[in-house]
């Protein structure tokens, strides 16, 4: 019996994604979520490896930088970053990046941890202040900013990406559903369409 | 010339769309007035000046003023659960449909019954309930305060849940702007040109403040085009937000402001997911506070008549909304600005019988005024109003001569201005007299904010449009903005030229400072001479600026009054500094989302749905919502079903959704360190491979938290708490780790989320998982016995981490994969297992079993049982430093005598168990002294056969085999009760072993 | 109130959790002394009106435990920093200590 | 010929002459070079002692002295709660003490300040919440305090309106103290020092306490902006600012300054009877005579001098209050306002002696100060008279922390913004 796979269940599958005009709101799978923090004294060590393997420059501060690969890595805490991996089937970047970095920094897999949540349109940041206690004006939230606040008592991390004007939210998996219906409810008026 | 109907409109007059008329009803009457117009400006068109009555003496109030300040025309406002109680009919704006009742009187609001209090108010004055009321005693709740209480409050809470919806907003900006008057305008003007983020809030419905209500010209222009103008060039600045019915309500640390804006009060119903009402909370760099001034009357005989109001309220009226409140006027003004008001008055074609100045010698201007519309010039002072429901005449005693009367429908009075210094002045500011003005202007006001405009004793027009423009601009610039000084339009200023009147002495009739309460200037007097003499005594004893309108009408003239009776000056007699809100607002705005089932988010473990289709029975714990048990048809209650769910697990298997259980990752090279610093027992020892059970203690000595910690690596842990503790733990380890050890190395991550948990328990756990775990992964006891851990993988490759660890004192495992895959695994775990008849287990087979092998909880881990209470003090290592060590050696928590940790059962084995039940000797008397502890949990037993429980006893350890009382009088119990060994199953362990 | 994170930038105050008098060292626990420096590193506080040097956790943000410089009675802030670098450099300067 | 005795037929006769023969409630009084017993601190307790100090232990040489006007801290600006619903051993008998005390207090100051046993009831939403309220019943019952146990339907009786039927944590019950009610806060301060004042004790407002005068060990009087007074013994009843006091006599109290906010609505008919807590949000609340909703939460949680708070709390309350009454949502708040706390690091007050002779503590009161204040007064005055603790506030000793005997209700151990 042990031979037939598990089927994976995201958080919401209730409630894929709902759209219309002014705001859109989509649930994301199947993306790789990974913590890493560097090991004491091995920060620069694990920058510049970061940098040979994936080409980018972990940043220090709250912002992102985006791989050539297509993997982001976010500056969520002093010396810590989540790496955002578009997941095949095949490859675990987890077990990946652990074997990279080896003696470096402290990796362990947060994929399942949090449900990954897109905010776009015209209306979406109108619809994110209704939760969002941070500025999220682009003069002080641009492209690859990073935040790790709360919204509507919920915890959240909302980055930037680069090359597009919508918002990209992790929240905490076991959280999804109050979650999500504080956010279609905040959507709601500017006409967001609730499936 | 009066609109049909509506006998007070002044033809072509005022911002109202005469093309869009409204109905609305007031006490069942119903009325017309048209868009643009407020209740109580539609009221006086239609002639209507009864409006409330007040709070104390129930009497006959009218429409005072024009704003927010209001203290007398008070409805209730819609009906049902919409019904809004004490809602000021100046701040409402007319709707289609609107409903409004008069409140607080009986039985109608012309014949009110309780206005007889009137004529007990020589009986009723302040202080009156400190002085009697006290015999006999009991009395109080049984008569006197039940008679008072019928009498309290002012309108009628909604009987049912308020059905609107609210929602809360954050704005962040360079500028805010508080108050869209002149100055208000000319600032926003300034600052937004410039490119800053400028928010501009008024809680009126329309720009331009007092630029409506008063004739002026700007550069030829009318003040309501340049208004226009000016709105319409703000629309064209994208930065800045423009926020109407919309109250700057407190000031907060740190330049966050709160701000509620009545996004639907002015429709009949909201539109489809809009809310009611929208709390912004505001961050501004810089704030300019242009909330401008608030009139103030005299204290006369009579002064709070229907038909006596703020003279500057009667200029809004015939302006703004072309209603002339009276035919037959009579001016009473201490300054210039007040006597204006007969200029308007005449232009609307009413006759202005007198303008009676305060001042000693009447300046030119107001000569002049009196002859051009033609009214007589009195130097003196109005003593009273004359008449019952509205005024029918004033009588007046000039300075040169003796008193006459004269019949009138409007007295309008102007006793000067108060600046709106509130805001400033929540942050501690005070507030500091300046005497030219005869009012308080602001004094020291909070970093980061600038007061302008009549706020800030800038009465004239020309003064609130260059302080607009100057500070607008400086305080763009000061945010990085850069912009320069706008052009001001010229102007013709009118003097204001004040020598202020508190209160006529000659007056006949009561005199009120505080209209909503029912405050004379007598009962100052009076609560001075009984010693009361501070101010804040006097405002408390009377009940001064207690009433909805914040004081804003009142206060100042009290203050004053008193120092006038104390002989002092008014800096002397005190300041006033304002709290929060600014105006009243409603509670729900405050609440917003986080109502109902939403009142706090809720966490879903990964088998919900499938516990749900389960038709599992769900609890409250924490946020989580936990499977407390799973019924079965044919059950006929909850203990039916956990024992069952009991029985079954011991004797075949039971699965159970642990994953609350709070996980956290714990890496480094130190890790193992750090553990041994937060754990009373060690964990550099514990091999890889390995968990254990550790305790960790608070600083103080007391036991924090409990739980076990795997070793997947040297430098690699995984930590579990409990569901309750898991937060406060990873605070805990971060603190240590940052703050007290920054030196170790070691990380942390929270993997809570991460893992779908569950217990795998019973005698045929090991058979279950053999069809679970991927081979060759080898799980006999041999190969994995307790305590053991791995990583490993589960039906065909899903990576999983197995544990066996035993909370039931079963062969038990606990197993996690990725919570995505949790519910999958629920369902195969619960396929794979049928042949041995597994069944699902709740939170209440869980607490039984636990209780059964006297494991401690939630119960007895309650913030003030040491290790040694707990009977784990044996855990307590002597061999390193821990968090709480040295503290727990006090005499008070080393004394072998406290409270320990015991198990319980009835002597009598059907008797039933409660928790909380107190403990004392068998035969000893039902008193404090001989409280020897408690039961802190309880469970039935089916194993047992009977009710168990866990206390803590004083010495219990010592004191197995006695036999005590269970007393627990609250539910009737009293119980003899055996002290045994904390443990009822297998206490050898040894089926946690096979 | 509004706290500067020096990782996250100026947040409101619900995002924090405060700990309280940042002065205070956790003592030398083999000390002879150590029961009486432990009962006044747990118990007696300065409680000042004014200047205060407290320690507050962003448990909403970056979980990084801050040293934050505030006036009790006006509120105002006058400096932030990360609570780790402050336990450093202290340990630097006197190299004891666990 | 000036009134003096409070009655209805006083007040009658007084309306004829237009009130103007009242006897001022308390003389201003101008300090005295000495005096028998100086309490710092014209508060609730520090009135409250000096009454008791005159009443039941005949000193009557004693000085109030007040930095500003009297009642001007947590007595004028709290939710005027009055209870005796305690856990633990060392409480129990105190605030039970305390409810006597206020029973009887009107006709013992001969000043109304309106007690009224409306009841108190807190509410619990889990069986852990009601075990534990039991557990708290029964200790009540032990100490010989009434106190009864409803469940749902009970609590359904005395208030329909609660939401039980769309909650996030359904009410399961509640536990109620019928004697329990609230009580109008001003007038305390008024009715013990217009008392006070009767029996000859001096109360010195615009006073300010600036420093201690200490010879060889022993306080023997104090420095205020209006002169320095001697004293023979000196009671600190000064909560929310009692390490400020204490320092400057050099002692270092487990105490922090926290501020708490309050809260009151518009005048509204009565609706709530009787005091309830909710048992699943920080919200507290009942209704004035005058018909407000009086009403609070939990403390801003950060050490403050300062007399506010800031907009979580007031966020965090309100929605407490919106999921316990969702009728409320149209009812407005009409003002709030903060106090200063003396959190203590268990949570419970501290009635002693100081390391240093002739000085004394009143201290600690958290935000259980108002509902204490007859029992404070009389346990004060008792160890300032007699130099041994009064048996009801014998628990609440100084060096409880050095030896590990604390009074912690609530378990949060020494974090004095967790109480």
């Amino acid at each position: 019996m042990s031979n037939t796979k598990l089927e994976p269940r995201s958080a919401l599958d209730s409630a894929k994604s709902a759209s219309r005009s002014h705001v859109e709101i989509k649930v994301l799978d199947g993306i790789s979520v990974v913590w890493i923090a560097a090991r004491k004294g091995q920060t620069a060590a694990l920058v510049a490896r970061v940098n040979e393997l994936y080409g980018v420059s972990l940043t220090l501060n709250p912002r992102l930088a985006s791989s050539t690969g297509g993997i982001e890595f976010l500056g969520i805490a002093p010396d810590q970053w989540l790496a955002i991996a578009p997941a095949k089937d095949s490859h675990d970047p987890a077990s990946k990046l652990a074997g990279q970095l080896q003696g470096l920094a402290s990796i362990a897999d947060q994929t399942d941890a949090r449900t990954l949540i897109r905010v776009s349109g015209a209306k979406a940041r109108d619809t994110l202040s209704k939760g969002l206690a941070i500025d999220l004006h682009p003069r002080a939230l641009p492209e690859g900013a990073v935040a790790v606040t709360h919204a509507a008592h919920i915890g959240v991390i909302l980055w930037r990406p680069i090359g597009s004007d919508s918002f990209m939210l992790a929240c905490s998996r076991s959280y999804s559903d109050s979650f999500w219906h504080w956010l279609t409810e905040a959507a709601a008026e500017h006409g967001l369409a609730v499936s | 010339m009066a609109t049909p109907n509506q006998p007070n409109r002044i033809a072509n007059k005022g911002l109202i769309d005469r093309r869009a008329p409204l109905r609305f009803t007031f006490d069942g009457e119903t009325y017309h007035g048209f868009e643009g117009d407020t209740l109580a400006s539609a009221l006086l068109a239609n002639g209507v000046t009864l409006t409330g009555r007040s709070f104390k003496y129930h009497r006959p109030r009218g429409i005072l003023s024009a704003g927010s300040e209001e203290p007398n025309a008070l409805v209730e406002l819609r009906s049902g659960a919409h019904r809004e109680p004490n809602t000021r009919a100046t701040m409402i704006e007319l709707y289609q449909g609107l409903e409004a009742q008069s409140q607080n009187r009986w039985p109608s609001l012309k014949y009110d019954l309780l206005s007889i209090n009137g004529l007990l108010s020589p009986v009723f004055v302040a202080g009156f309930y400190y002085k009697t009321f006290m015999w006999p005693a009991s009395f109080w709740e049984k008569l006197y305060e039940p008679l008072i209480r019928r009498a309290a409050g002012l309108g009628r809470a909604a009987e049912a849940a308020d059905p609107d919806t609210y929602e809360k907003c954050s704005a962040f900006c360079d500028v805010l702007i508080i108050g869209a008057g002149p100055a208000g305008l000319s600032a926003a003007l300034a600052a937004g040109r410039s490119g800053a983020r400028v928010i501009l809030v008024d809680e009126n419905f329309a720009l331009g403040g007092r630029l409506l209500g008063d004739e002026v010209k700007l550069d030829g222009l009318s003040g309501l085009d340049w208004v226009r103008q000016t709105a319409a060039e703000l629309r064209t600045l994208p930065e800045v937000r423009v926020l109407l019915r919309t109250t700057l309500t407190g000031a907060y640390d740190s330049g966050t402001f709160s701000a509620i804006e009545r996004v639907a009060d002015h429709v009949p119903k909201p539109a489809p997911h809009t809310p009611r009402q929208r709390l912004w909370r505001i961050v501004a760099q810089r704030t300019i506070v242009a909330t401008g001034a608030t009139e103030r009357p005299i204290v006369f005989g009579n002064n709070d008549l229907p038909g006596v109001m703020l003279a500057s309220a009667v200029r809004i009226y015939i302006n703004r909304f072309g209603v002339t409140p009276g035919r037959n006027a009579v001016v009473f003004t201490t300054n210039d600005d007040g006597a204006r008001t007969a200029i308007d008055l005449h232009a609307a074609g009413a006759r202005v019988a007198a303008i009676v100045d305060a001042r000693p010698d009447p300046s030119a201007a107001v000569r002049k005024i009196a002859e051009a519309t033609g009214a007589r010039l009195i130097s003196g002072v109005v003593t009273d109003a004359q008449g019952r429901l509205a005024v029918s005449g004033a009588r007046i005693r000039p300075y040169n001569g003796s008193a006459i009367e004269l019949p009138c429908d409007l007295i309008a009075v102007s006793g000067g201005f108060n600046p709106n210094v509130q805001i400033a002045t929540h942050l501690n500011g005070k507030a500091k007299w300046d005497n030219a003005l005869a009012a308080f202007v602001p004094g020291d006001v909070p970093k980061g904010m600038t007061v302008i405009g009549a706020a800030a004793g800038s009465f004239a027009l020309s003064r609130c449009l260059t302080e607009g423009a100057r500070w607008g601009a400086s305080a763009a610039t000061s945010t990085g903005y850069p912009a320069d000084v706008p052009y001001v339009p010229t102007v013709a200023d009118t003097g204001y030229d004040i020598v202020p009147l508190w209160r006529v002495k000659e007056a006949k009739h009561k005199a009120f400072i505080d209209f909503q309460n029912d405050v004379t200037s007598d009962d100052i007097a009076l609560a001075e001479r009984e010693g009361y003499r501070s101010v804040e005594h006097v405002k408390r004893y009377t009940t001064l600026g207690m009433a909805t309108d914040q004081g804003r009408i009142g206060n100042v003239i009290g203050l004053a009054i008193l120092a006038e009776i104390t002989g002092k000056t008014i800096s002397e007699t005190g300041s006033t500094s304002a709290r929060p809100p600014y105006t009243p607002v409603a509670m729900g705005a405050l609440a917003g989302h986080h109502r109902g089932k939403y009142f706090k988010p809720t966490r879903l473990p990964p088998s919900y749905d499938w516990a749900k289709e389960k038709g599992a029975v769900f609890v409250e714990t924490g946020l989580w919502l936990r499977p407390q048990y799973f019924p079965v048809p044919g059950e006929s209650d909850w203990l039916e079903t956990v024992n069952r769910e009991v029985k079954t697990t011991r004797e075949k298997v039971g699965v159970c959704d642990v994953s609350t259980l709070g996980k956290i990752e714990v890496h480094g090279n130190d890790a193992a360190t750090l553990l041994d610093r937060v754990y009373i027992n060690a964990f550099s020892s514990l091999p890889v491979g390995r968990a254990r059970y550790g305790v960790m203690l608070r600083d103080d000595g007391l036991v924090m938290d409990d739980g076990t910690c795997a070793r997947f690596a040297p430098d690699r842990f995984f930590m579990t708490t409990t569901t309750a503790n898991a937060v406060k733990v990873m605070q805990h380890l971060e603190f240590c780790h940052q703050w007290l050890w920054p030196a170790l190395d070691a990380q942390m991550m929270s993997a809570t989320d991460q893992w779908a948990q569950y217990s795998v328990a019973g005698p045929r756990a090991r058979d279950l998982l053999a069809k679970i775990v991927d081979p060759p992964f080898d799980i006999s006891n041999a190969a994995f016995p307790y305590m053991a851990i791995a990583e490993l993988t589960v039906c065909s490759g899903i990576k999983s981490r197995l544990y066996r660890l035993s909370f039931s004192g079963e062969l038990a495992y606990e197993i996690g994969v990725p919570a995505r895959f949790g519910d999958a695994l629920m369902r195969r775990l619960m396929e794979a297992g049928a042949e041995y008849g597994a069944i699902p287990y709740g939170t209440e087979a869980l607490g039984v079993m636990r209780i059964e092998k006297g494991h401690v909880g939630g119960n007895e881990i309650n913030g003030t049982t040491t290790a040694a209470d707990l009977g784990l003090g044996k855990m307590m290592s002597a061999k390193k430093d821990y968090i709480g060590r040295v503290l727990a050696g006090r005499e008070g928590l080393a004394d072998s005598k406290r409270p320990s940790l015991v198990g319980i059962r009835p002597v009598n084995r059907a008797a039933r168990l409660r928790a909380g039940a107190h403990f004392l000797e068998k035969d000893a008397a039902a008193t404090a002294a001989n409280d020897h502890g408690y039961l802190t949990s309880v469970a039935f037993s089916p194993m047992a056969g009977h009710w168990i429980g866990l206390g803590l006893l004083q010495d219990g350890p010592q004191r197995h085999g006695e036999i005590i009382r269970a007393y627990d009088p609250v539910r009737g119990g009293d119980t003899l009760v055996e002290v045994v060994a904390p443990c009822f199953i297998d206490t050898e362990g040894v089926r946690l072993r096979v | 109130m509004r706290i500067n994170c020096p990782f996250c930038g100026e947040r409101s105050l619900d995002e924090f959790v405060i700990q309280g008098d940042a002065s205070l060292t956790r003592p030398d626990p083999a000390a002879p002394d150590a029961a009486a420096a432990f009962y006044t590193y747990g118990y007696e506080r300065a409680n000042v009106a004014g200047a205060h040097k407290e320690l507050w956790y962003h448990s909403a943000g970056c979980h990084a435990w801050l040293v934050v410089s505030r006036d009790t009675r006006s509120h105002e802030i006058a400096s932030v920093t990360l609570a780790k670098n402050v336990a450093l450099a202290r340990a630097k300067a006197s190299t004891g200590g666990v | 010929m000036a009134t003096d005795h409070y009655s209805l037929w006083s007040v009658l006769r007084e309306s004829l002459t237009g009130h103007k023969t009242w006897k001022p409630a308390w003389r201003a009084a101008a300090p005295k070079p000495s005096y028998d017993a100086i309490i710092v601190g014209g508060g609730g307790h520090g009135l409250a002692t000096a009454y008791y100090l005159a009443k039941r232990y005949g000193v009557t040489n004693v000085a109030v002295v007040e930095k500003g006007w009297i009642g001007s801290g947590n007595v004028g600006r709290n939710t005027t709660i009055v209870r005796s619903n305690y856990l633990l051993p060392g409480n129990i008998p105190f605030y039970e003490a305390s409810m006597k005390l206020w029973e009887g207090l009107e006709q013992d100051l001969n000043y109304n300040a309106m007690v009224s046993q409306r009841g108190v009831l807190n509410l619990y939403h889990s069986d852990t919440q009601r075990d534990a309220y039991a557990r708290r019943g029964n200790a009540m019952r032990l100490h010989g305090v009434n106190s009864e146990l409803l469940d749902r339907d009970a609590v359904r009786d005395m208030y329909p309106w609660f939401n039980y039927d769309d909650a996030r944590f359904p009410i399961q019950g509640g536990l109620l103290q019928k004697r329990g009610g609230t009580v109008r806060h001003d007038a305390v301060a008024w009715g013990y020092a217009r008392a006070a004042d009767r029996l000859g004790v001096d109360i010195i407002e615009n006073a300010e306490v600036t420093g201690f005068k200490i010879e060889n060990g022993r306080a023997t009087g104090v420095e205020t902006t209006r002169g320095s007074i001697l004293a023979k013994k000196i009671g600190l009843a000064c909560a929310g600012n009692s390490s400020r006091v204490a320092s400057m006599a050099g002692l270092k109290l487990p105490i922090e300054s926290h501020v708490l906010q309050a809260f009151v609505s518009e005048g509204i008919k009565p609706f709530i009877d009787g005091v309830v807590t909710f048992g699943a949000g920080h919200f507290y609340v009942s209704q004035s005579d005058k018909g407000g909703l009086v009403f609070g939460g939990d403390i801003d949680g950060y050490n403050s001098y300062a007399q506010r708070g800031n907009l979580p709390v007031v966020e965090d309350v309100l929605e407490g209050g919106m999921a316990l009454m969702p009728r409320i949502g149209r009812v407005r708040l009409l003002r709030s306002w903060g106090g200063i706390m003396d959190m203590s690091m268990d949570g419970s007050p501290i009635i002693d002696k100081t390391q240093i002779d002739g000085l004394y503590l009143n201290a600690g009161w958290c935000y259980g100060g108002f509902k204490a204040t007859p029992a404070s007064g009389l346990c004060f005055a008792h160890l300032i008279a007699r130099d041994e603790p009064h048996e009801v506030g014998r628990a609440y000793r100084l060096d409880r922390f050095r030896t590990g005997h604390m009074i912690d209700e609530k378990g949060m151990g020494n974090q004095p913004n967790l109480h």
